[in-house]
């Protein structure tokens, strides 16, 4: 956008936000519409589609056996990887992963791999030698802002989704089914600064004027477990810890909206 | 590559459809906001969604035709639409259904109006179940509909093939798998021409006559299909 | 090309066309010169040099052992590839594949693999663990037209002049050499749309003015074994049986032709 | 991924620090000639050096800003600067480290001097030791400096972490692998804002701000050492 | 690398040769039609082609030159042309040879003539049997004089090299696998400089005196068989 | 550079060297201020700084052990790989291998692979199955010109500073270090020609105005082990000759002072 269009907006949007307002008439800690739904790609071991207002994302998981890595012998291997295809926006070309996609994938991988949510020891079939390898492949299908929050809801709904067969002592499949030995639901909430206020659940408009980005993860006992500045500017202190706590009490609300899905899915 | 399976019972096909008869379609209209024109279909087992962009200005430079608007067309499918994980990315099986999609859509749009332009399609499929390249084709053409793309037609997709030296209609997995002969096809209602044919397998010239025809029939009932959900969107009259 | 000088070409070769004539005197049936050479490389395990008119191309097959794809354990594995090097054309530029050359290589692989030309099931040295694995390469060298005919027919060529050494049940190599296990003579004949004539054989003028374009292969039983349509544009129903029926009249020709390089050859 | 390690003994951590203890850090301004700017730094086991090209016409063209220098933050690790050799060339942890280092520094820059240029920031890893993103933030920040860029202020960079649920300043190797949290912060010591934040771990609110007021403390200290070595290296008074 | 093989009998090399005695070398001009200038060479086992186009703008834009064409000089090694398949497309290996190549074709030619332009070179190893550069520069110059690209002179090439410390002329297969140097050289015969120069063995001063001599003398050799290549193809009087 | 400032610069270079006198005060065999630290990274098993002039080059070594190449069971892997990376100049971008760093990694890799430095067979752990594999990375860090002298004399250095474990037949690393099997210290010298001159250790103002380049590396017996010609131009025979002469002379010197290095390290 050229520079002066840009400024235009950002000083409507501003003034808004002055008044407590926003372009779509959300207040400054609403989110828009969310909508989950758990193994839509059947040929995926797991799978969920997941809508914020208009951004779509799709993530499906699969489960192969392979090699540990050397120093985690006793862990299973886990992989994310994100991709901003074309399809989602006139921007996104095709190619190699770029920063975007490469920075979206890290974070939902460390959302999920340092809250601890999965327990990649019971993921071992022999120490060492032979373990379960999980790939989380993440599809942007409609962005319209706040991919963070769309992509990691999506990949742990679809983890929780996640149904493989059972294997034998040689790690040969059986027939028996079995879910993934998930331990906790951890929930990433992104908030936007622009000028002086902070919104959570920026669109796709408010992205594209906000000084900054703050995505923090919290877990079902109102623990933090990741946090990721983003895009240039920064962040007062107090400002931090009030996006911490209003990430502890939306991460509750779409835990619950979660784990009722999951206890449908049963 | 055939297998001992038995694919008729009773006259009825491993799925319990008759020879010439369709697998469940259903398409969607204008399923995504960013998009200027998109679609979704379920086709059998295959879900599919389809953006199109533009018409705008063509990148790179160098691609630009001073005539007419480029068509491109990007065929890709999810790591996860199928038994054994695909890697992530561009494959080579991908680009040339993308080359093929672009060549059966091409022939039915206008493009002379936009020199200069591109318009894109792309395919995404979430589901893979035999057919996608029918089935994304299909779906193109009503997000290129829905994109207000201009068109002399709609372009209706559908395969035929043999199994146990019978021909049928729209493939499944197993008798893609393990059948004698695939023919995707691709029609311009208006015109009754061909813009898709691809053919693997072992045909005799009467079974491809044969299968053209059945093809060709069960393109037309796609394209009932496909006009439905436009008018389902548009809740107007006969538009194409 | 500008579109002004294009349309000039286009207009002239279809007012030739109308009149059943074509630019180098070729009626619409007819083929360019076909010139093939078996053996062109000794360190191939088999190679073939196809000449049609002006263009050049040379297939090889190098043969290798390894592992089956775990869903084909009985079975060999096979691997077409086609480089559209810069020597051939001034359009050809280095670097990745392209699109063109994909489908080049592609089209080939099926036409050959599909027919079942090959008897997979004996390359197979010990199942599910070792099977021969077979590369067949081809370099396009002068590009003139209808690179689909002379690079499939130098990609049979190369197969069928193919030696390479009898293994032992270890997959050691041995002091005798042996062949294929071929059983068919796949040729793909290709054919041009221009207007409302079907030419075969295309040279590269006839190529940049195309509408569209079909190949059509066949085997030694007038069976028909691949086809595809490629570019823009669009066939009656009638015309595809009518290019079938030429091709199967044509396929004999040329298998003619290579089965006599295959008997002077042993 | 926490080990049978004792981090604390008689209140000392592992490598003898105290909790709210740096290591060593060492910066030298001005090493390379060809360079606009550049430094090295050595913080515990670190080596890493740093080059500032620019301003300078931005290329590839469609990236150059109208109103504005671009920053362009290049993280680079040698593949002997870890124990298990890492692959040459870009990787997926460089290219974010190169991102959010971007983040950190540029609110500190003043680019709007330069429109259609960019800034271009080498950051080469030759020895990691825990930390390489906060002092590849530190390095580049006095490189930029040295290189002439004006600026509101220099970016200290620094980490707070968790080691058996105490908070603790500067995470060494063992207690960045082995620990329970990691929170690496840039600040902006004047505009006392943070412009990197991120955190992998496990923190009560109570201990994020802890650990935010520690490092904070700590880049201030960061702080004072790069303006020392940009003093020694312009024998003048303080510039920053 | 030396292995236990007999090098000489009665003074005579492994495959019969004299210790100053090039391979058979057979060149044919304008085997091509699409290229501006061709060439083929059988040299010993090595059978290549060579393609010129040019002079043309040359492509990126920014590799152009405002007082000359440039040279751009691509070797390429088919898949099948050695023993071990190797996998198709460039090389680490390739990129080098094509490097040296241009370096040793370009002081003989007047690109002064074509601002902005590039001539490209392109030599393609269909059967590769020890000593393929200087067979590839062999047949890239009389195929830049087939494309009428302005020179001062033909470039041969012939590489000597040292087997049981005798030096020889045009190394076999295995005398390069398993001798003690080689010296791949190209000479502009009426400058009588060399354009090309590698080494890379076990040399004495003496030795490598020898050894460019005895190469001097192998490239003037191959100079007269480029000319009657050249000379056969035109059928005039001698053209350079 | 434009051609016609270009011209100027070059005219100047000629007209000082023509009095035997280059741009920075050198005579024409005088090399700039060398200067070799050795271990400067500890987590690579050999690490070397050089520092000839403004041009800063670090090379490091990694030891792994795998698989030997089939066509070579009884000899360790190595494998040289150089950077030019753009903090090194505002020309070097980032992004794959380009034709200079391919040059630059390969004449290092030969330069010692050639000369015998490394005593292969001593690489062996198990022959025809493990063997170590030795990795040299060269980082250009500051180009200054003359960048083949500085990686080759870095590359060496670091192989001598190499101190890896011991290994057990099974190649389990012991406690024990030893040192790599180093036969020969190869040295790389590099001249220039401008006009008629020939001048060592070339600048970078000297590299862009040249008209050829050659390196010559010679071992400590004054045997030669590599040469290579760069760049467009051409060398009489009589110059080649005199090169090699003053290469045996320099290169004695260099290696007299590694050899103190090297004695100083134990």
């Amino acid at each position: 956008m050229s520079s002066v269009l840009s400024d235009i907006k950002k000083d409507y949007i501003i003034s808004l936000l002055n008044n407590g307002k926003r372009d779509d008439g959300r207040n400054l800690n609403d989110m828009r519409d969310l909508k989950i739904e758990l193994g839509i790609a059947n040929k995926a071991e797991g799978s969920c589609y997941v809508q914020i207002g208009d951004t779509k994302v799709i993530a499906g998981v699969k489960c192969e056996t392979g090699a540990p890595f050397p120093d985690t012998p006793n862990q299973g291997v886990f992989t994310t990887n994100a991709e901003l295809i074309p399809m989602a926006s006139p921007d996104f070309e095709a190619g190699p992963p770029r920063e975007d996609s490469i920075e979206l994938a890290r974070i939902v991988d460390r959302g999920i791999r340092e809250s601890g949510a999965i327990d990649f020891e019971k993921l071992v079939i022999k120490e060492g030698e032979l373990v379960r390898v999980l790939f989380v492949d993440i599809h942007i299908m409609d962005y319209n802002g706040n991919l963070f929050d769309a992509a990691g809801i999506a990949s742990i709904g679809a983890l929780y989704n996640t149904k493989m067969p059972v294997l034998d002592e040689e790690g040969n499949k059986t027939e028996e089914l079995m879910q993934l030995p998930m331990r906790k639901i951890p929930i990433p909430c992104t908030y936007a600064k622009i000028a002086d206020s902070i919104l959570y659940d920026p669109s796709i408009e408010e992205e594209s004027v906000m000084d900054s980005r703050i995505t923090v993860t919290t877990e079902d006992n109102g623990r933090i477990s990741a946090m990721q500045k983003g895009d240039v500017g920064s962040f007062k202190k107090e400002d931090i810890l009030d996006i911490v706590r209003r990430s502890k009490i939306r991460g509750d609300e779409i835990r619950s909206i979660l784990k009722e899905k999951f206890s449908e899915m049963r | 590559m055939e297998k001992d399976i038995k694919f008729f019972t009773n006259g009825k096909r491993i799925d319990g459809r008759a020879i010439d008869e369709l697998r469940n379609i259903k398409i969607e209209v204008g399923v995504f906001k960013r998009a200027d024109g998109s679609s979704y279909i379920e086709w059998g087992g295959n879900k599919i969604y389809c953006a199109v962009y533009g018409p705008r200005e063509a990148y790179p430079r160098f691609l630009q035709k001073s005539d007419r608007a480029i068509l491109k067309c990007r065929y890709n499918m999810a790591s996860f639409a199928v038994e054994e994980r695909k890697r992530p990315g561009p494959s080579r099986r991908g680009v040339e259904i993308g080359k093929v999609t672009q060549g059966a859509l091409e022939p039915a749009l206008i493009l002379e109006n936009f020199p200069k332009c591109m318009v894109e399609v792309n395919i995404e499929v979430i589901q893979a179940d035999a057919g996608t390249r029918c089935a994304g084709i299909t779906a193109a053409s009503v997000a290129l509909a829905n994109a207000g793309i201009p068109m002399k037609e709609l372009v209706p997709a559908c395969a035929a093939g043999k199994v146990e030296d019978k021909i049928v209609l729209d493939l499944c997995k197993e008798e893609d798998n393990y059948g004698q002969a695939d023919l995707p096809l691709a029609l311009l209602p208006r015109k009754n021409e061909f813009s898709l044919l691809q053919m693997d397998g072992d045909l005799t010239e009467d079974q491809l006559e044969e299968a053209i025809e059945l093809g060709r029939k069960g393109c037309l009932q796609v394209y009932e299909i496909q006009k439905e959900a436009l008018k389902k969107k548009y809740i107007t009259g006969d538009v194409f």
